[in-house]
C-alpha cells in the first residue's frame, strides 16, 4: 500500500500543505475569495425573459410613438386579447420546448378541437357542453397520440408532429366535409347550452372597454406554468428531459411520462383557445390554424426559451406573444403599408432576440 | 396628393375633409385579383380626398382584429370583406356601436344586411358558379375538374359547388386542391391529375394566377381539355386573346373596390347609399374572345 | 460504527452477457454484491466495466444471463426500476444537466416536497441547505449553488455526482471510476465516503483504474479482461502487487519507468 | 518515485501478468475477438439514406399497385419534376442540417430570386442574363446575411432565418408592388435574351415524354453535395461543425466560415430553382414560396438527416423528396378523395420515418 | 534520442488572468514553456487548471496579463492561431465529435489530401492506416475504425485525442489531466509519449492530478492554488514527497490512509 507507507513517513510534513488544508477544507462553500457577489440587478438579468421583457418594453415605447391610436384603453386591451390568442398556446409550447420537443401540430389541433366540439353536438343533437367536453378528450388524445408516438418510436418530435399536422389537416378538412357537406363547422348557436358556454369562453369582463376572458385564461396559464415549472418536482423534470434526456433517466426521471404529459398540456390549451375560437366565432373554417404553429414558436424562443430544451421560463413564453400582439397592431396603428408588414415583423423578431442577447450577454459579464 | 392627376378616377380631388377609412380584405399576401381590388380603392380614394389604408388577412379572426384595431383608430368608415361574416360579427357590431358605417364588398352577399352593413358591392358567389356551371353545359361538359387553390376556405369551395348545380346532370365535377404558392407543384399537381383521368374534358380554376399554371399542365398531359377560369389579370386577357384560356367569369373587383369606397364617401358627406337596400351586383359576367378586345387595354394597365 | 449483517448477498450476476451491435462487450461475467463489502471492478480501457455497471444501473439490458437482486430475477428496462431497489449509481459520463442549479441537479429526480396533496411544492430552501452541506463535507468550494452545473470544473461536477449517489444510497452504491478527475484529497474523501458506505451496511461496487485505491479500501476484487472475469479473489488472497501486475499491462509499467528514469535523469543533468 | 521503485520489485511478476501484456499489446487493433466483422449488408444498412431508400421503394410499388397510371413513363416524368423541385432545395437544406442549422428562408428565397431577376432586368431594360446574374448575387447575399447574423449573435439559426423569412415575404411583396405596382413580377417574355435563359433553365430533354432539366439539375447537384460530404475537407468539416461546433472549433475547423457557406449553398440552390420558376413560369406571383421551407426540411428528415447536425447524406435527402414527389402525386394518380389527401400524406410521411428506424435498429443489432 | 536545443523559452504567460462572470477563475498567473521541457501544472479541483490551458490554446482569451509565445506578444481568438503555431492540445473535457468516425476525428482540421487542384479529395486510405498505426502504438484496441466515436468507451475516446495531438504536436503539447480515464497500461505509454516528444525539442504543458505521474516525467512544476499560483519549482528543487505534500490536501490523504487501513483490517477481520 503505496499511499499509507508513505503518509505513515511524511505526516505533518511542511507548514505549506497544513496552510493548504485549512483553506481548502471546512465550510469553504461559502471562503471562495475568487467570487464576487453577484449584484442583484445581474442575477435579475439573467432569468430567461429578462431580455425578452426589455425588447417589449422597446418596442412599446416605439409604437406608442408612431401609434397614437395606441395610447388608448381600447386599443391596448385589442393588443393584449390579440396576444392572448398566441399566448395561451405559446405557454404550453414553451413547456413542452423546454421539455426538448416541438408540437407542429399545435395549430392545427386548436381548429381540431373547435371542429369537434360543433360536430360533435350538431350531429347527436347534444346538448353544447357535451360537445365542449368531447373536444377536450380528442384535443388531450391528440397530445396523448403525439407523446406515445414520440415515445415509441424515438423519432424526432418534429417529425411525428409534422405527421400529426399533415393528418389533422386533412382530418378536419375530410371529417367536417362528410359530416356536414361543407368546410366550415355546422352552426350551433341555437342549440341548448350555446349561450352559457359561450358566456364561458366568450366573456367580456366590464373593464374599461371590455376586457376579454382569454387574456384571464392566459393569465391564469402562466401561473401556473410557472408555478408547475419553478416550485414541483414535476417542473424539475421537465428543465431535465430537456436538458439532458440520457442523464435525467439515468437519475431516474420518468422522461418519457413527462413529455407525454407535455405534450397533452400542448392537447389541453389547444382545447381551451379552440372553444373560445368556436364560441367568439361562431363557426371555423376546416382550413384555420395552419401556420400559427409558427407564431407559437416565436414567441416561446422569442421570450428566452432554448430551441434545444433545458432552459426557459412561461412568463418569457408570455411576453413573447406580447411582442407578437404589439408589433402586428402596432403596425396596423401606425398605419404603415399592409405591404411591408411581414418585413416590420421580421426586423423586430430579430431586433427583439437581439436585444434579448445583448442582456444576457451584459449579464453574464457582471 | 391631393392635386395629382388620376387617369381612373378623373378630375381635381374633392375637397371635402380628409376621411380616413380602413379597407379589411380577407386576401392572402400576393393574388393578383386584390392587386386590383386595391388599385380601384385607391382611385376613389383619390378623387374623394380620403385617407385609405389597406390590411388583409385570410384568416376570419385575425380579420376580425384588424376590424377592431380600425375602429379602435376611430376611423371614419370601414370597407369589410366578409368571407366567413359570422366570425366578424362582433367586430363590426363594435364599429357600429362606435357610429363608423361599415361597408361589404367582394364576399358576404347573403349577410351583409344582417350585419346591417351601409350597402354591398360585389357578385353572388352562386349566380356565378352556376352561371359558369350552365356554361359548361352548353359546352358540352361531362367531367369538370375544379382546381381548389387552398384547403379549408368556404368562398372557394362555394364556387365549386355552385359550378356543380349550374352543370346539373350534364356532367360531373371533381375538385382537385394544389398549393397555390407553388407554381412547380400546382402544375405537377394538376397534370398527375390529367394524367389519372383523361375523360377530363373542363378544367375550372378559381384564380387567374392558376388558370396560367393549368395551361402549361393541359400542354404537358397533352390534354384537350378546355379551360375557364373565375378572376382576370392582365396576362389572362392575353391568355383568353391567344386562346390558351376560354373564358373567364369577371366580377370587375376594380368597381367593388372603387364603389365600396366611393360610396363611404357619399355616406360620409352627403349620407347616400347605393342600391336602394339591395347589393349592388358587379359580376359576373363573362370575358371571352368575343369581347376580349374591349378590356385587354384596361387590363395591360392592371385595372381589370 | 460498525453496524454489519451477516454478509448477505444483496446483488448477483450469473454469466451476464451484453451485445451492442457486432460489439460483444461482455461474455458470462458473473459476480456478487455482499451487504457490508465493496466489489472492485478493474480492468484495460474498453474492457467492459462501464458496461457491466449500466446494466445493473438499469440504464442497459443485458442480453445474456441473469441477474438477481435480493434472490430475484429482474431485468430492468429503466434506471428508476434499479434505483427504486436501492440501487444508486455515479455514471462514468457523469449523469448531470449541464443546465441545471448545482442543487436542482443535486436532488433531480428524488426531490423534497413541502406543504400536502395539491399545495406540495418544492422544499427548496432544505434541498439547498442539504446541498451545501453535503458539497462542503466532500471539501469542494462551489460559492453559489444555483449556478449551472455546466458551468463548474471537471472535478468539481463529479464530486457532485458522487455526493448525490452517497446521500441517496440505500443498498448498493455503485462508482464508476469516481475519482479519476479528482484532485488528491477530493479523491481521498471519496475512498473516505465509499468506505463509510460499506460500513453503514451498504453494498459496493467500485469501478476504478488505480489498484492502489482499489486495494485501500476493496474486500473483493474482479479484473475485467476484455468482457471477461479474468480474476475474481478475496481480498484475503491477494497482494498490492499480484493485483498491480494482473491488471493488463501491470509489467509494461515498470520497465517503463525505468526507461523513463533513465530519460528523466539524463535530461536533469543537461537542463541544470 | 513509487511505481518505479514497486516496478524494480516486481518486473516480470506472475505468468498471468504476461500473458495479459501479450493479449492487450501490440497489433491489438485487429486482435480483439469480441467483434464479429459486420456483413456487408449490416454496412449498407447502416448508411444514413438507406432506411429512407426502403421506404421509397415500398411506397413506390404501393402506389404502382393503387394506381395504374402512375405505371406510364409520361407520369415518371411528372413525378421527378415534381420531386426535383423540392429536391434541388432538399440537397442543399440536407448539407445546411447535417452542419446543424436550419433555414427557413429557403423558401421564400427561391421567390425572392425570380421576382430580382425579372424586376431586375425589366426596370433597367438590360439583357435577361443580367438580371440572372443580379438574382444569383442577391440570393448568395440573403445566404451571407443569414450566415452573418448567425455567426455574430449566435442566436439558433432557426431563429434567424424566421427573421429573414418575414423580412424576405415582406421585401418580395413590398419591392415587386413599389416597383411593378402589382404583387406579380414583370413580363420579361419579350425581353433580349429571354429565349437563351429560357432554354438553358427551362430545357426539355427529347427523352420519352420531355424529360426536364430540373431533374438534371438535381441529380448533379446530388453528386456534387454526395461528393463534397464524403471526400472532401470541407465535408469533414461539415460533419464535425453540426455533430460538435464546440469540438470542432477546438481542434481548428473554421466553423464559422463552413456555417456561413453552408447558408450561402442554400442560396445557391434557391437561385437555381427560381430561375427555373422565372423561365418555366414566364410571371412569379410575390407570394409564392411561403411554406415550401417545411417540405425541403421533411425531405432531409425524412431522408436520414438528424435534426441536430452531424449526421445525414445528400442522397438520403435526395430520396426525401423523391417520397415527397411520390405521395404527393401517387395520391391524385391513385384517385383518392382530395379531402384526405393531407391525411394521406401525413401517414406516409410517418409510415416513412418509422420503416426508416426500423431498418436502422435492424442494421444496429447485426 | 537527445536532439536538444538550449532551452529557449517558446512560451510564456505574465500576470495572466481569466474572469468568467463573476468568477475570477485566474489570477496574476505568471509560466513559462521551454524547448524540451516538461512542465506540469497540479491543483486542486477547480484550481484553474484547465482554464489556464484554454486560454494557451485560444479557446478563452484571457482578461489581464501577457501571453507570449516565440517572444511574440499574442491574444487568440480562436484555437485555429494556437494550432497555427504549433500548440497542439488535449482538452480534459476531450475534443471529439462523437457521430464521426474514429479516422474523421483524429484528422479533424488536418486532413490529408491527394489529387490536386479541384480534383484534391481527401486521401482516406492513407488517413486511416495512419490511425490505426498511431492508436495501435498507444496499445489500445480498435477493431473497426469507421465506427463512431460516440461508441467507444471512455478511455479508448481519451487515447484518441491524445494520440491525434501528438501525432501533429509540432512546437508545444498540451495535455490537460490525460492520464485520468486511463488504465495502468495506458498510462505508462501515454507518460513514454509525453517523454518521447519533449526528447523531440517540444515544450510541454502537462496537467494532472496524480503528482507520482508528474514526478516522473515533469521537469517544472507549478502548483495552482484558487486561481494563484502557489508554487513554481524546478525539479531539481522539489522531492516526490514534498510536492505531494505541496498538493493541497496532501496531509489529509495521509491521516486518511491510516484510517482507512484500519478499518478494512477490522473489516476483514469480520468478513473472513
Ligand atoms: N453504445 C455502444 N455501442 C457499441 N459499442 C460500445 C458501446 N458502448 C461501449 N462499447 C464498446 O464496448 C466495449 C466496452 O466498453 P466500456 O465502456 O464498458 O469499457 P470500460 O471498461 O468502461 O472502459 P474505460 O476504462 O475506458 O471506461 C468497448 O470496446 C466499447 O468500444
Ligand atoms: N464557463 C465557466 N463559467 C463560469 N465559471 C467557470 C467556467 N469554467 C470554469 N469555471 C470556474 O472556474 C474555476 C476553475 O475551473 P477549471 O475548469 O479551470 O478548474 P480545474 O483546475 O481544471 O479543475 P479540475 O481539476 O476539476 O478539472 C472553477 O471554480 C469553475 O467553477
Ligand atoms: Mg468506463
Ligand atoms: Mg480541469
Amino acid at each position: 500500500m503505496e499511499i499509507r507507507t508513505k503518509a505513515g513517513g511524511d505526516a505533518g510534513a511542511g507548514p505549506a500543505a497544513s496552510a493548504a488544508t485549512t483553506h481548502a477544507g471546512g465550510k469553504a462553500t461559502s471562503a471562495d475569495d475568487r467570487v464576487s457577489t453577484r449584484p442583484l440587478v445581474s442575477v435579475i438579468l439573467s432569468r430567461p425573459e429578462i431580455g425578452s421583457l426589455i425588447g417589449a418594453v422597446a418596442l412599446f415605447v416605439l409604437f406608442l410613438v408612431v401609434a397614437p391610436t395606441l395610447r388608448s384603453g381600447a386599443s391596448l386591451f385589442t393588443v393584449l386579447y390579440s396576444s392572448s390568442t398566441i399566448g395561451i398556446m405559446a405557454v404550453s409550447v414553451a413547456l413542452l420546448m423546454i421539455g426538448g420537443e416541438f408540437d407542429l401540430s399545435a395549430g392545427v389541433a386548436v381548429t381540431t378541437a373547435s371542429l369537434t366540439a360543433s360536430t360533435f353536438a350538431f350531429q347527436l343533437h347534444l346538448n353544447v357542453w357535451v360537445g365542449v367536453l368531447a373536444a377536450l378528450v380528442v384535443a388531450l388524445a391528440v397530445g396523448l397520440f403525439n407523446g406515445w408516438l414520440f415515445v415509441r418510436t424515438g423519432l424526432p418530435s418534429f417529425i411525428i408532429t409534422l405527421g400529426s399536422f399533415f393528418m389533422l389537416t386533412g382530418l378536419n378538412l375530410g371529417v367536417t366535409k362528410v359530416v356536414s357537406g361543407g368546410v366550415s363547422s355546422p352552426t350551433i348557436t341555437d342549440m341548448a347550452g350555446f349561450d352559457s358556454a359561450k358566456a364561458f369562453f366568450n366573456y367580456t369582463l366590464p373593464v374599461g372597454n371590455g376586457l376579454r376572458v382569454p387574456i384571464l385564461f392566459w393569465l391564469v396559464l402562466v401561473v401556473v406554468a410557472t408555478w408547475i415549472l419553478l416550485r414541483t418536482r414535476v417542473g424539475n423534470w421537465i428543465f431535465a428531459s430537456g436538458g439532458d434526456p440520457v442523464a435525467a433517466r439515468a437519475v431516474g426521471v420518468p422522461v418519457r411520462k413527462t413529455k407525454i404529459g407535455l405534450f397533452m398540456g400542448v392537447g389541453f390549451t389547444a382545447w381551451l383557445l379552440g372553444m373560445h375560437n368556436l364560441f367568439a366565432y361562431s363557426n371555423v373554417q376546416s382550413g384555420n390554424g395552419v401556420g400559427n404553429e409558427l407564431y407559437y414558436i416565436i414567441a416561446a424562443v422569442v421570450g428566452g426559451c432554448l430551441m434545444t430544451g433545458g432552459y426557459g421560463s412561461a412568463i418569457g413564453a408570455a411576453i413573447g406573444a406580447l411582442i407578437y400582439g404589439v408589433v402586428t397592431n402596432g403596425i396596423v396603428y401606425a398605419g404603415w403599408q399592409a405591404d411591408w408588414n411581414k418585413l416590420f415583423l421580421g426586423a423586430m423578431l430579430v431586433i427583439a432576440t437581439v436585444v434579448n442577447l445583448v442582456v444576457k450577454n451584459q449579464a453574464a459579464k457582471r | 396628393a391631393d392635386n395629382s392627376d388620376d387617369s381612373s378616377g378623373g378630375g381635381q380631388a374633392a375637397s371635402t375633409p380628409k376621411y380616413k377609412i380602413t379597407l379589411v380584405t380577407h386576401a392572402a399576401a400576393g393574388d393578383t385579383f386584390w392587386d386590383i381590388v386595391r388599385k380601384g380603392a385607391e382611385a376613389a380614394a383619390k378623387k374623394d380626398n380620403i385617407e385609405l389604408q389597406y390590411v388583409n388577412n385570410d384568416n376570419a379572426s385575425q380579420q376580425a382584429t384588424l376590424i377592431q384595431n380600425a375602429v379602435d383608430a376611430k376611423v371614419d368608415g370601414i370597407a369589410v370583406t366578409m368571407p366567413n361574416a359570422s366570425a366578424l360579427t362582433s367586430a363590426i357590431s363594435n364599429a357600429e356601436a362606435a357610429k363608423i358605417p361599415v361597408i361589404g364588398l367582394n364576399a358576404g352577399y347573403n349577410d351583409w344586411k344582417q350585419q346591417k352593413l351601409i350597402g354591398y358591392f360585389g357578385q353572388d358567389e352562386a349566380i356565378a358558379g352556376k352561371a359558369g356551371g350552365a356554361r359548361l353545359a352548353e359546352e358540352g361538359a361531362k367531367k369538370v375538374l375544379c382546381v381548389i387553390q387552398a384547403q379549408g376556405q368556404s368562398q372557394l369551395e362555394d364556387r365549386c359547388k355552385a359550378i356543380t348545380e349550374g352543370l346539373g346532370s350534364a356532367g360531373s365535377v371533381e375538385n382537385i386542391y394544389v398549393n397555390g404558392t407553388d407554381s412547380a407543384a400546382t402544375q405537377s399537381t394538376i397534370t398527375a391529375k390529367l394524367q389519372q383521368d383523361s375523360s377530363i374534358d373542363h378544367v375550372v380554376t378559381l384564380g387567374a394566377p392558376i388558370a396560367l399554371i393549368a395551361v402549361d399542365s393541359l400542354k404537358e398531359a397533352g390534354s384537350k381539355a378546355k379551360l375557364a377560369t373565375f378572376d382576370t389579370n392582365g396576362e389572362l386577357v392575353a391568355a383568353i386573346k391567344d386562346g390558351s384560356v376560354a373564358w373567364a367569369i369577371d366580377q370587375q373587383p376594380y368597381l367593388q373596390g372603387y364603389e365600396a369606397i366611393d360610396s363611404l364617401w357619399l355616406y360620409l358627406t352627403n349620407a347616400n347609399t347605393i342600391g336602394g337596400g339591395e347589393a349592388v351586383l358587379t359580376g359576373p359576367a363573362f370575358i371571352d374572345s368575343s369581347n376580349i378586345d374591349a378590356v385587354s387595354e384596361y387590363a395591360k394597365a392592371g385595372t381589370r | 460504527m460498525n453496524t454489519l449483517t451477516p454478509n448477505t448477498e444483496i446483488l448477483s450476476l450469473k454469466d451476464v452477457g451484453k451485445r451492442y451491435g457486432n460489439v460483444h462487450a461482455l461474455r458470462g461475467v458473473s459476480l456478487s454484491v455482499r451487504q457490508g463489502e465493496i466489489t472492485c471492478v478493474l480492468g484495460d480501457n474498453g474492457a467492459g466495466k462501464s458496461t457491466l455497471i449500466k446494466i445493473i444501473a438499469g440504464l442497459h439490458t443485458h442480453t445474456d444471463g441473469v441477474l438477481t437482486v435480493n434472490g430475484e430475477e429482474v431485468s430492468f428496462s429503466s434506471p428508476r426500476e434499479s434505483l427504486d431497489r436501492g440501487i444508486a449509481t455515479v455514471y462514468q459520463d457523469l449523469a448531470l444537466v449541464p443546465l441545471m442549479s448545482i442543487w436542482r441537479n443535486f436532488f433531480l429526480g428524488q426531490e423534497l416536497l413541502t406543504g400536502w396533496g395539491p399545495f406540495a411544492r418544492l422544499d427548496v430552501k432544505r434541498m439547498i441547505q442539504i446541498t451545501g452541506e453535503e458539497l462542503t463535507k466532500m471539501g469542494i468550494s462551489v460559492p453559489d449553488l444555483d449556478r449551472p452545473v455546466g458551468a463548474l470544473s471537471g472535478g468539481q461536477r463529479q464530486c457532485i455526482a458522487i455526493a448525490r449517489a452517497i446521500y441517496f444510497g440505500a443498498k448498493v452504491l455503485i462508482l464508476d471510476e469516481p475519482t479519476a478527475a479528482l484532485g488528491v484529497k477530493q479523491s481521498g474523501v471519496v475512498l473516505k465516503y465509499v468506505a463509510k458506505a460499506r460500513d453503514a451496511g451498504l453494498g459496493v461496487i467500485f469501478i476504478t483504474h488505480n489498484p492502489h485505491h482499489a486495494y485501500l479500501v476493496g474486500n473483493h476484487f474482479v479484473i475485467l479482461n476484455r468482457g471477461n472475469v479474468s480474476l475474481d479473489s478475496s481480498r484475503a488472497d491477494i497482494s498490492l502487487d499480484r493485483l498491480t501486475n494482473e491488471m493488463a499491462g501491470g509489467a509494461e509499467l515498470e520497465a517503463l519507468s525505468h526507461e523513463l528514469s533513465a530519460v528523466t535523469a539524463a535530461t536533469n543533468a543537461t537542463s541544470n
